[in-house]
């Protein structure tokens, strides 16, 4: 086993309670969720491992596949919806070249949309990694990206 | 048990005073997410960099949410013997050229400032309390957001806090439901349950073990009102709860936070830390011999877990369906099968002030049968968006116009959207409306959680209840037909007629699969998805009958409607729309009039957007080539 | 357990407390259509097919308990609407060539679509909207067509309450839900054990077996394979076995089978089935006819009885053959003289 | 099943009997307890609340170490043990020295986990013990069941409903080939050839005098074919070139035997050693009973003809006799059975015409108003009072040691069946598992640079063969488990052919091997 996923497992009871606090901090730990770790939570929980899948692919949180270095997500809450966040989804993709829910070859960006991140009065806002970017216009985009590159 | 809190209150009381004489001047920033997102990090760095260059000694205090996020970054000036005074819309380079002007001497500039707070007058500074955006508010549950440092349980305390929570520690678990019942306070997350209702059968129901759980799941978009309570003043609700938990016998509570939110979680982590270590949780809590533990579970990204039945799932490891009926009241069994009292974060975050000042006081605001405020996220396309506190039962109008500043850019009102996915849109018509539970249900949208997005003439109505239905259809949890299948297929319908490939009856056939779904669907967000469909459709038909009969969008918003051309009279050839074009569709030589290549064109409007406004060359097209704006 | 009345459809008729309407309405032989009900599992209530009028509010026949008193219809306008609306949903997301369907006229959502009503007209005004088409064929007993899967779970239920695998659960949410092995691998790579009680019990034909004949006739039988002892029907077409099903009224298994006993006949079949004595000549196994066979058989044992007494002869009875068979092995040497006669119990 | 604990020691029941697998896993889901002793980590050790690791061939000391914990804890059921049994104390003095730390020791599991199993079991309301051939393929088989009655006497688990002590018998009709007198011993109903009034009524039925010296068992058979004094070999539907423990040895035998004559639906590994080899009917070409493992007589029926002119065993056996001379005029199984059961007191009560009406019945059924027997030792034990036997740990027959430093264990897996006669001619079953792939632990692998997929050759004292192996962490380090299945792989070549001294089952296993990559 993975010394990183024995450790996270280490701190936790062993409930099924425990499932989704623990996808969480193997997702954390490891960028998204490798097959093998989830087998791993599965046998700790003695959980059917279809169920472990079952419950992870429920929830938007977690990815199956590794993900970029920094995670942009533009918001696409009413707001933001109104306010142009389609065009600024579309900006992104031109900009890195991917589609949304993809990463870029370099490994460098992720990009995906979200639903709301809470910040409407400041739409469209597009987040990144922790970084909230809000009143975003077609035009910064390219700047804001320059702060990652 | 009165004793030890007397001191704590005592002294927090002494140093909240002691800050509020202090000597130095205080500087307060709004740092919530919204302010961050504005660049309040920036600004606070600007202002640290600023006083070691010029000496100036202050203190620097974030604070959370004040809810004018229009004017983000808010930055609050208290100098000694100066009321307190808010500047907006700070950047690293005016809120350095601020402090210099004002700290050093002594100019308030009133060019850079909001408002006055609270006492006192400044030449040239209204105060806010006589602003429109202000004066038609009034504060229970946001009261303490942006005044206070929400990382403070001291500064909590100095207003009141704990309280309510000391207060009922002292009555019988069934006096404290009685103040709730007859406070007549209704549940906040949205359907507007009354909360002593629910507080006493949880009460009576039989179980050893009994839990409270606060939905802070808040998932809706255009909505982030509990957001703001848990950013600005989690302490409201930790006292909430832990008095829930008293009154109904609970010794474990959860609040369930949405993933997105990180902050939030930090905060609340911090505060109930906080009051675990003044021992007004966890163990004996102040001697009584009730013991109440918190614990923050942190959602994973499902909106349908703001469902009480998908809530407990998800607590309990499983994925977010919601039961379907019949089943058991979740104050019966409810998590773990047991008694399980539920309720969203402002409901919890007004009962402490209730207990400490009386169900009549709550009763004294508000409307017959809707007591007390209403929270809105109030964004859209309206002049001051952020969030608001108003007595139910005051005018929609009111809302839009005097507090929101009315719509942006002086456009036309078109409608309001209320109750996020699960609402509906209200038109022009609708705006006398006095804003409550009940009223709004009636006109066919809800209260929901509270956002309120203001839409004008640009916005096509056809497209705002696609937006919803999209949104709905990839929440939904997939169990039942209807939500799962019926969402979908309305959704295709839409995206047709969107597409100007609607069919004659596909109107009707909205309406009846729509009527389906509400009244098959298992849970409330399906039994809710088609209300932005049919709510559109009730006050704005001729718009879905002009992409259906006319293949047009009248708000110029479908892209496959619209058409952008270029005016030959008025085009000067200045190329800017042809170095913007991010599809080379356009094409013309230097001081030639341009030509787009309707083939290649995207219809993204950059052309549109980047056409100087003293040619307004770039036209846009619907339908039988109307133009419009 | 109290007895509680009840009208169902004007009827008043008396039920046992603790019945579902679902229940009680297929005791008096009252059709309610449904695709995720089985009697064999928990209820789900996904399907909202059975939707009913119980004291003037609808609700799903097969969750809803009867109380004393209650009203039920099961018949109103607003039920039908719902659950014509309802399949019909489910048809625009299914694959409808139902002639070519290995389920064809065995197939719940056929017999639910025909008795709600679905029309072509009304099909007409919906659009098509396939999920999902992925067509996993790697199990070499059966295939699951997810074009054809209607998301009712109870391939689901199967495997983890009757199996108790779980193998499979519901994966991702919304229009995407579908059924799922850990990191949506093919089933093969699963920890499915391809005992088939999903295939037996799905609604339609996103889960059937692979080259599946329709029996003509049914015999009721006993499983040849371990020691359990499950009750087997086995479908017969002309002189073939061609299907295996459990025996629902069997103590023993009630109805369920493992892979081998659902799916391990078709050796009956094998070419290489032995279809007539052999004898060894010339150091090589010939076809003989039973006669010499039986006569050589008949004679060698005289003759190694009469040369070297009865113990120069042994038989080993079989674990697999019938009691009879056993007894008269026995009796055969025993009358001989011998007690050598041992079979492979200890193995 | 409503016991409320099982404990499954020596039996892979998921995957040999998988429809009490099912319901031993739902029972479990619903709340059950579930302790599992196996080398090996079984499926059902995911379920387990206590899974016990023991070494091969250590079941004895485990069983004793947890009765050790039973008694000296006073988890045992004093009421029972008075009324019921006989022999206690001479068992409670005999066990104190398999405390658990010793036990421990011996069979490298835990000893806190053997008092949490013995807890657990001993704490439960009905408590079931289920076994299979990890218990009695030992050459302390016998004594080890003994450990097993002890323990359940000694908790009070024997003789109701849920509980009790209950092997799974491998194949359809072991069970019923024993109660037909398949077995050197014993006729029908286990009525001894020893006994002179037992052969008299047999004698006065069948019209012959019978033999009152018990016979050869199937190991005694072989050496007496290698010896020269059995002469003549029948084998109806058993292939023991393929299932004896040394093959090696008992080809040899069916080699030097002078005449072979094997009665099957293929031309198996034995059967292609026959000197005449007579084509029989498959299960669902023919009608009588199998009697399942729980005691259960159930009708089969002929659903089809059987190809080309196969027959019946039966029918081959009558035509046979009365080609000897013997008058057997059978018209049908259901009168072989009325005629076996006037004859056998357990089966009295039992026809076809009745299984016909009522469906299985479950034997001691001694009259035809008798419903049946759904458990055994419900008031009494067959010899009266429930007897304790002491029992000692002794070690496996053959030990590992450094030219053989492995521990071979055989067994089953769920898709075959036995050699694989029926399985193996079932295209979607042998898809599943086509070829052998013996267990072999990620340490040893390592240890000799095996990776998953190759093929290495595995030796014993007694032969040799290739196979396949899959590193797994199903198999603790210092074991390899292989399969009876596949004649390409005949683990038997390598198995120990010692036997319980009472029961003589052969020791199949455990035997030491050595391994080693083959190099292709």
């Amino acid at each position: 086993m993975d010394e990183r996923v024995k450790n996270i497992l280490a701190s936790f009871r062993g409930h099924r309670s425990e499932i989704i606090p623990i996808l969480q901090a193997v997702q954390h730990e490891f960028g998204y969720l490798p097959e093998q770790e989830m087998k791993e939570i599965a046998k700790f929980l003695r959980v059917p491992e279809s169920q472990v899948y079952g419950v992870a692919t429920f929830y938007a949180q977690f990815y199956f596949t590794p993900r970029g270095k920094h995670e942009i997500k533009v918001c696409l809450g009413t707001a933001c919806h109104v306010r142009g966040a389609n065009k600024i989804l579309d900006a992104l993709e031109r900009e890195l070249g991917i589609c949304c829910g993809e990463t870029t070859s370099d490994a460098l960006f992720s990009l995906e949309k979200v639903a709301c991140v809470g910040s409407c009065a400041l739409a469209p806002v597009v987040m990144i990694d922790d970084n909230v970017y809000g009143r975003l216009e077609t035009k910064k985009v390219k700047e804001v990206l320059g702060k990652y590159a | 048990m009165h004793e030890a809190f007397v001191s704590l209150r005592a002294e927090a009381i002494r140093k909240w005073e002691e800050r509020q004489q202090s000597t130095i001047p205080r500087i307060l920033v709004g740092s919530a997410t919204c302010g961050c997102a504005t660049g309040a990090l920036d600004v606070i760095t600007a202002i640290e960099q600023k006083l070691q260059e010029t000496g100036i000694k202050a203190h620097i205090q974030q604070v959370g949410c004040i809810g004018m996020c229009y004017a983000e970054v808010l930055v609050d000036i208290i100098k000694p013997g100066r009321p307190r005074i808010s500047y907006k819309n700070m950047t690293p380079e005016t809120v350095a050229e601020l402090l210099e002007d004002y700290l050093l001497n002594d100019n308030p500039r009133p060019d850079l400032a909001l408002a006055v707070i609270g006492e006192g007058e400044v030449e040239g500074i209204p105060n806010l309390a006589d602003e429109p955006v202000f004066k038609s508010q009034q504060r229970i549950v946001l009261k303490n957001c942006g005044h206070i440092d929400p990382e403070s349980i001291e500064d909590y305390m100095a207003q009141d806090g704990y309280m309510g929570l000391v207060k009922a520690l002292q009555m019988q678990p069934q006096e404290i439901v009685d103040i709730v019942t007859k406070s007549e306070l209704r549940g906040r997350g949205g359907a507007g349950f009354p909360a002593g209702r629910k507080w006493n059968s949880c009460l009576r129901a039989a179980g050893d073990q009994k839990y409270v759980i606060c939905n802070a799941d808040e998932g809706d978009p255009g909505a982030f009102m509990d957001r703001s309570v848990q950013e600005g003043d989690p302490h409201a609700l930790i006292e909430g709860m832990t008095i829930a938990g008293y009154a109904i016998g609970a010794s474990k509570g959860y609040i369930y936070v949405r993933a997105e939110y990180p902050l939030a979680v930090v905060r609340l982590k911090k505060a109930i830390e906080q009051a675990k270590e003044k021992n007004l949780l966890g163990e004996n809590i102040l001697g009584s011999g009730f013991s109440f533990d918190l614990e923050i579970f942190q959602g994973a990204g499902a909106f349908v877990c703001g469902e009480s039945t998908a809530l407990v799932m998800s607590i309990e490891g499983k994925r977010g369906m919601p039961r379907p009926l019949p089943r058991p009241r979740t104050t019966e069994a409810g998590l773990w099968n047991k008694p399980t009292l539920l309720n969203n974060v402002k409901t919890f975050a007004y009962v402490p002030q209730i207990i400490h000042k009386g169900a009549d006081w709550f009763t004294s605001t508000g409307t017959e049968g809707c007591r007390g405020t209403a929270v809105f996220a109030l964004t859209g396309k309206i002049k001051r968006s952020g969030l608001i506190e108003v007595p139910m039962g005051i005018e929609l109008g009111k809302i839009i116009h005097e507090i929101g500043g009315g719509v942006l850019n002086d456009r036309k009102f078109k409608a309001v959207q209320t109750g996020g996915p699960s609402g509906g849109c209200l038109p022009e018509s609708k705006l006398n409306l006095p804003v409550d539970f009940d009223t709004l249900v009636e006109a066919g949208s809800m209260m929901g959680s509270g956002g309120m997005v203001v839409l004008d003439e640009t916005t096509c109505m056809v497209d705002v209840a696609r937006y919803f239905l999209q949104f709905t259809l990839e929440e939904s949890c997939g169990q039942c037909v209807p939500c799962r299948l019926g969402t979908l297929q309305m959704l295709e319908i839409l995206n047709e007629i969107c597409a100007g490939k609607g069919r004659e009856g596909d109107i009707e056939l909205l309406v009846e699969l729509g009527k389906s779904i509400i009244a098959s669907s298992i849970c409330g967000l399906g039994k809710s998805a088609p209300n932005p469909v049919l709510s559109t459709i009730n006050y704005f038909r001729d718009e879905y009958e002009a992409h259906i009969k006319d293949r047009a969008c009248p708000a110029l918003v479908c892209k496959d409607l619209i058409k952008y051309s270029i005016d030959v009279e008025k085009c000067s050839g200045c190329g800017l729309c042809r170095k913007n074009c991010p599809t080379e569709a356009i094409t013309g030589g230097k001081k030639e009039p341009h030509v787009i290549d309707q083939v290649k064109c995207t219809k993204c409007g950059i052309c549109y957007d980047v056409c100087p406004d003293r040619f307004r060359a770039v036209a846009c097209f619907t339908g039988k080539e109307k133009a419009a704006v | 357990m109290a007895t509680v009345k009840v009208n169902i459809n004007g009827m008043d008729v008396q039920a046992e407390e603790g019945m579902t309407i679902y229940e009680v309405a297929q005791s008096l032989g009252i059709y309610i259509p449904t695709l995720c009900y089985h009697p064999d599992l928990s209820t789900f209530g996904g399907c909202r097919v059975c939707m009913v009028e119980a004291n003037g509010e609808e609700v799903t026949a097969c969750r809803a308990p009867i109380k004393d008193g209650m009203v039920i219809k099961t018949d109103t306008e607003n039920v039908s609407q719902m659950r014509l609306i309802n399949v019909e949903l489910i048809l625009t997301n299914h694959d409808q060539d139902c002639q070519s369907c290995a389920r064809n006229n065995n197939c719940k959502l056929q017999e639910v679509s025909a008795f709600v009503g679905v029309t072509p007209e009304r099909m007409q005004r919906l659009r098509r909207v396939i999920t999902n088409e992925v067509k996993d064929i790697s199990n070499p007993i059966f295939q699951r067509d997810f074009a054809k899967c209607i998301v009712c779970g109870i391939c689901v239920r199967t495997c983890e309450e009757i199996n108790g695998i779980a193998a499979i659960d519901f994966g991702f949410r919304g229009y995407k839900t579908t059924i799922s092995t850990l990191g949506d691998k093919p089933i093969l790579e699963s920890k499915c054990e391809s005992c088939g009680e999903c295939v037996e019990r799905c609604p339609t034909g996103a889960l059937v077996v692979k080259g599946q004949v329709i029996p003509e006739r049914e015999v009721k039988t006993v499983c040849a394979y371990c020691g359990v002892g499950c009750g087997l029907i086995l479908g017969v077409r002309g002189s073939r076995v061609v299907s295996v099903r459990g025996d629902r009224e069997n103590p023993v298994n009630n109805g369920h089978l493992c892979i081998k006993g659902r799916y391990g006949f078709d050796f009956l079949n094998h070419p290489e089935r032995l279809k007539t004595p052999l004898v060894r000549k010339g150091g090589v196994l010939t076809e003989a006819s039973w006669e010499e066979a039986l006569s050589l058989v008949a004679a060698k044992i005289k003759e190694y009885r009469d040369n070297f007494g009865p113990d120069a002869l042994a038989a080993l009875a079989s674990a697999r053959c019938t009691n009879e068979d056993n007894y008269l092995l026995q009796k055969l040497f025993r009358s001989l003289g011998t007690n050598n006669i041992d079979h492979c119990a200890r193995l | 099943m409503k016991a409320d604990t099982f404990f499954i020691i020596g039996s892979n029941t998921t995957e040999t009997h998988p429809v009490i697998g099912y319901r031993i896993r739902k029972a479990i889901k619903e709340g059950a307890s579930l302790i599992v002793a196996d080398p090996r980590r079984i499926e059902l050790a995911e379920h387990a609340d206590v899974f016990l690791q023991l070494r091969p061939g250590t079941n004895e000391a485990l069983l004793n170490g947890m009765l050790n914990v039973v008694i000296n804890e006073g988890l045992y059921d004093r009421d029972f043990i008075r009324e019921r049994t006989e022999g206690f104390d001479e068992v409670a003095a005999a066990i104190q020295k398999y405390t658990p730390e010793y036990v421990a020791q011996i069979t490298g599991v835990p000893a806190e986990a053997i008092r949490k199993a013995a807890r657990l079991y001993a704490g439960a309301k009905n408590a079931a013990i289920l076994y299979t051939m990890g218990v009695t393929q030992h050459t302390s088989g016998t004594s080890t069941v003994f450990a097993i009655a002890n323990l359940a006497m000694a908790t009070g688990n024997v003789g109701k409903p849920y509980a009790g002590v209950n092997p799974l018998r491998g194949q359809n009709n072991v069970q019923g080939a024993c109660d037909m007198g398949g077995l050197p011993t014993v006729f029908t109903g286990y009525q001894p050839v020893a006994s002179p009034e037992i052969r008299k009524k047999f004698e006065e039925a069948w019209g012959v005098t019978l033999n009152p010296d018990p016979g050869l068992t199937i190991t005694e058979m072989m050496n007496a074919a290698l010896d020269g004094r059995v002469k003549m070999l029948y084998v109806m539907g058993e292939n023991p070139a393929l299932t004896e423990a040394n093959l090696q040895h008992t080809r040899e035998a069916l080699e030097k035997v002078d005449f072979l004559v094997v009665q099957d639906i293929f031309l198996t590994e034995t059967a292609a050693m026959a000197d005449v080899v007579l084509p029989a009917a498959a299960f669902a070409e023919k009608d009588g009973t199998f009697v399942n493992t729980e005691r259960r007589v159930q009708l089969i029926r002929k659903a089809v003809p059987a190809p080309g002119s196969a027959r019946s065993d039966w029918q081959i056996l009558q035509e046979l006799a009365q080609k000897i001379g013997l008058n057997w005029q059978y018209g049908g199984t259901a009168e072989i059975f009325a005629e076996m059961a006037s004859l056998t007191p357990s089966y009295a009560g039992i026809s076809h015409e009745r299984l016909e009406r009522e469906g299985g019945l479950q034997w001691p059924c001694p009259s035809p108003d008798h419903p049946g027997t759904p458990y055994l030792h419900s008031q009494n034990f067959t010899r009266g009072k429930g007897l304790f036997n002491v029992v000692e740990y002794t070690p496996a027959a053959e030990q590992t040691d450094p030219e053989y430093p492995l521990v071979l264990t055989t067994g089953r897996n769920l898709y075959h069946y036995h050699t694989g006669t029926m399985t193996h001619r079932s295209k979607g079953i042998e898809a599943q598992s086509p070829e052998e792939l013996a267990q072999v632990s990620f340490e040893d692998a390592a240890r000799l640079g095996i990776r998953d997929g190759d093929v290495v050759k595995l030796c014993s004292r007694r032969g040799e063969l290739e196979t396949r192996v899959r590193v797994t962490d199903m198999v603790p380090p210092g074991v390899v488990f292989m399969t009876f299945h596949h004649a390409s792989a005949p683990v038997n070549i390598l198995t120990n052919d010692q036997v319980d001294p009472v029961a003589k089952i052969p020791e199949l296993k455990v035997c030491a091997v050595k391994m080693e990559k083959v190099v292709s």
